[in-house]
């Protein structure tokens, strides 16, 4: 494992240290935490329901780099791979709740769920009003009875997006649990991947592809996905994709957006190729896109991978995925 | 049976060696069906509780299995951290009664990480560790195979709760790191007891 | 080779097409090239000198990334790693030119020196005015008459960003390129490798480093470097490049600003890591770091590694540098 | 001596083969001491040509090297694209003279060469294949053996310009890639006067 970090350990804190370091304009660190929250004046001149996020780290820039006037109020990093722990994500809340309550938005892993509803009840007993949407947008896991359900992926940075936006307009608490949900509910990712990442401390990659192979339906954790194929052009990505995420729609009729994600270690020249072969293909099956965005937002370390995340907008949604934000990631 | 503050401490900290030995080799079965991180977190609460214990010796049971949850619950984070805080922390609230059986602990401990994790036995998961030592207990039958054991049902088990359950059909033929960590508890439970008897 | 991508002729046309899809309300493609040219409101309504650089693609976001208000008027993309051709690079100068000229700002290659020369005859046969600015902060390399002298990298997305938002405001050409041609004497930058680059066409990585191996002072187009050592922590690496970096300012009191550049494989984890060991020793070193920034800026197709730039800079350049954009990449 | 048109089409024509038999050799040498796309680059310029050649055929010797010239420029990029490109473009004014001899002309490509690239012999470039054969030329000992001993120089040259002289005193040992295109194109020289004469 090559990697430019010191030691393993001091990983988060460093990282977190950094980014606040080159955009102490945006963002300060809550003190004894690996948490950041807003730091711009708008902050407490406007008051608005709190929006806070968080989960381990190695998915960069989502959380921390999405907190911003117009997106998050606040973002907590666990450490690598691995849920932050209730007492930062109750610092979170308390720095950000100015009366009108916290909306917590947690990626669907059993870890996160349990250590965000720990500290929901710690800021419950508080008396800070608060609301949890879980996002589960990860279509190529089954959602059963019977399994933890779908993981939540890059679609988490279109549901901070337009949640966010709705807050900082002022909508309520409940609304905005009502909202977020619904978004959540409209959007699905798929994501591949050519190279699984190297988690620090395990010092060598999560799974082993052929040089010619890559594995579809894969998460952001080195989660193995549905099946290993021989890697075909952008173009047959595309499709393969595509065909998989629209069959989750009956209705197609109406807006769409679309997310091209980076999964870390590939180059935007790849997503943009990526990018050109997706949108040629729903124009061509008559979907009205609204909305596209290419970038590495939801990244899950060093892999060498893409997702595609498409959601069925309606105007409001995609007005306020456009609608412009100051944060370091977005 | 109950155990005394220095029989229960010393159980902890042998829970702590093995988890400070077996770092890698937790990693490894989570970087197998999970996300490769058990060894580390477990690590970090390891080290945790011996900063706690060094800060402020527990003066009781209750303080013991409270300081034990209270590490978790702040210092491991993912699954693992608020699932064994949560099973020590309703242990460390039972310990206060004056009566209660060793075995009967050990159920509402598992009973917790049920609750916290709405989960299960046969999910894969540690309480595949748990409830089988609880039941074994209570029977008065509890001794190291006993622990084997239930560590290796985990490894034919489809995973249904958890990292590993996206798996599917392919988590089977691994062990559970959170049963493999579960395991180092109650092995070291037996040392304490097997030097008592 | 595994790379998300159709056949290899065609990657600067499609990328350049999914970068214009999913941005065009920023940016338009020139007709029949692979340039594309501001496409905002007040790119027509406010007249300035145009500012038009370019480049051998792999360098994403460089170049195109970077049109927008207060940056570049158009950016023109050669072939992976390879100068564009001077008739794409006239028809980006003849797309922007409003009738106060228009500054090239060409990183020192010789082949992008001469086409944007050629192209600079061609549009002087037609009466535009042109100044030429050219890019070479790369100090890891020689600066000598017997040589090509130094490289432009990473830095070059400052002095983008500098003059950019000098044109905006209205400077004339001969002042741009004084300004321009100021900036890039104050800027110096070296980068180091984890990992080669692979060229498409080629298929493997233009160099080999060993597991333990990183090579410092590598160029952006897989350019060896001036030793390979075996890897340090991060804060050995930082202490390394400023230290090299450092020796070439004189003066070291007043403003720096300074830019910690991913090269395309390296996740934001590890550059906010380097970045804050980099800040940390600027500060103990007495360094008044006026302006920082972090991300993949300036990229070197998949390569992992990363390159500091430090810049001595004043007040004005400073407020420069901090003046919000909308550009894609920036 | 001088070539008629159908002569000076081989010529060229027997170039744009090599360059696309060798695409690969060519990327490789410029792996080992520039970028790797010179046979990409030059192989861009040999369709090209083709392309425009079989679009309107060359009425004339000038007309095909500056068809040439505008090929090289227009698709090539690179350094090589203006390189090239510039020295048909010189060929192709200075052929409308009628007595001007193929080693002058030459020689003026080499010209063209220097000026664009502001270079000169032993900087380990193409003008160390184009200068020494202009001078073979004039001399009338020009063959196959010419055209590989100024390739072979280039091998031991320390590079001072072109991407090559960032690694100085490293970039020995290697020929230079331009120097390799730049013997096809003499190499294919050859061939066409050896049916000739
Ligand atoms: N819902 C749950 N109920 C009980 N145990 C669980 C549950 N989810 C996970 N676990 C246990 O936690 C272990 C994983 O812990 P760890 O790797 O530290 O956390 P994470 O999965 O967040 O990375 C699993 O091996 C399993 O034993
Ligand atoms: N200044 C120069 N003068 C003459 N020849 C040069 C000069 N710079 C480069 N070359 C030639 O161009 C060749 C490289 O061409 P190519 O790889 O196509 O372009 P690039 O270096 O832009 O990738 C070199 O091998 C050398 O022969
Ligand atoms: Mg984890
Ligand atoms: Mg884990
Ligand atoms: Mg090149
Ligand atoms: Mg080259």
């Amino acid at each position: 494992m090559k990697k430019i970090i010191n030691n393993v350990e001091d990983i988060v804190p460093e990282m977190i240290s950094g980014l606040v370091k080159t955009n102490s304009d945006l963002v300060k660190q809550i003190e004894d935490t690996t948490a950041v929250v807003r730091n711009d004046k708008k902050f407490s001149e406007n008051k608005q329901v709190g929006v806070v996020s968080g989960g381990g780290s190695g998915h960069e820039p989502l959380h921390a780099g999405f907190v911003g006037d117009g997106m998050l109020s606040a973002a907590v990093a666990g450490e690598v791979f691995t849920s932050p722990t209730p007492d930062q994500i109750y610092e979170a809340i308390n720095a950000v709740d100015q009366g009108l309550g916290v909306l917590l938005i947690v990626k669907n892993y059993s870890g996160d769920v349990m250590n965000f509803d720990m500290a929901k009840e710690m800021a419950e007993a508080d008396d800070i009003k608060i609301a949890t949407i879980v996002v589960d947008d990860d279509i190529s896991v089954k959602n059963s009875e019977f399994t933890q359900g779908k993981r939540g992926v890059a679609g988490t940075a279109l549901v901070e997006k337009i949640v966010g936006a709705a807050a900082r307009s002022g909508m309520n608490l409940d609304d905005l649990a009502k909202l977020g949900q619904s978004v959540i509910d409209n959007t699905k990712t798929i994501g591949i991947a050519l190279h699984a990442a190297t988690v620090p401390a395990v010092g060598h990659p999560g799974f082993e592809l052929k040089d010619d192979e890559i594995e579809y339906g894969i998460g952001i954790h080195n989660e193995r996905g549905y099946s290993v194929e021989k890697i075909q052009h952008a173009k047959e990505l595309a499709h393969e994709l595509i065909e998989k995420i629209m069959k989750e729609f009956d209705d197609k009729s109406g807006k769409f957006a679309v997310l091209i994600n980076g999964m870390g270690g590939t180059p935007l020249m790849e997503q943009y190729i990526f990018a050109n072969n997706v949108l040629d293909e729903l124009q061509s099956d008559g979907i009205d896109v609204g909305f596209s965005k290419v970038g590495n937002l939801v990244t899950s370390l060093d892999m060498q991978g893409i997702s595609l995340t498409i959601m069925k907008a309606d105007d409001d949604w995609i007005s306020k995925l456009k609608e412009p934000v100051t944060t370091i990631g977005w | 049976m109950k155990l005394e503050l220095n029989e229960a401490q010393k159980w902890i900290e042998l829970f702590v060696e093995k988890l400070e030995a077996n770092k890698s080799e937790l990693n490894e079965l989570d970087t197998a069906i999970g996300d490769g991180d058990h060894g580390t977190n477990m690590d970090r609460g390891a080290k945790a509780i011996t900063e706690s214990f060094a800060k402020k010796a527990p003066e009781n049971v209750s303080d013991l299995y409270k300081a034990t949850a209270f590490a978790m619950i702040q210092k491991v984070g993912g699954a693992s951290g608020p699932l064994y805080g949560t099973a020590f922390l309703d242990m460390s609230k039972a310990v206060k009664s004056e009566n209660i059986e060793l075995a009967d602990l050990i159920q509402i401990g598992a009973d917790g990480i049920k609750r916290r994790g709405e989960s299960d036995i046969k999910m894969k998961t540690m309480i595949d560790v748990w409830q089988p030592i609880a039941d074994a207990m209570k029977q008065d039958n509890f001794d190291k195979s006993v622990v084997e054991d239930a560590l290796d049902s985990t490894k034919d088990m489809v995973a249904t709760k958890g990292r590993a359950s996206y798996l599917e059909e392919k988590s089977k033929g691994h062990l559970d790191p959170g049963s493999q960590s579960s395991a180092y508890l109650f092995e070291s439970l037996v040392d304490v007891l097997g030097e008592n008897s």
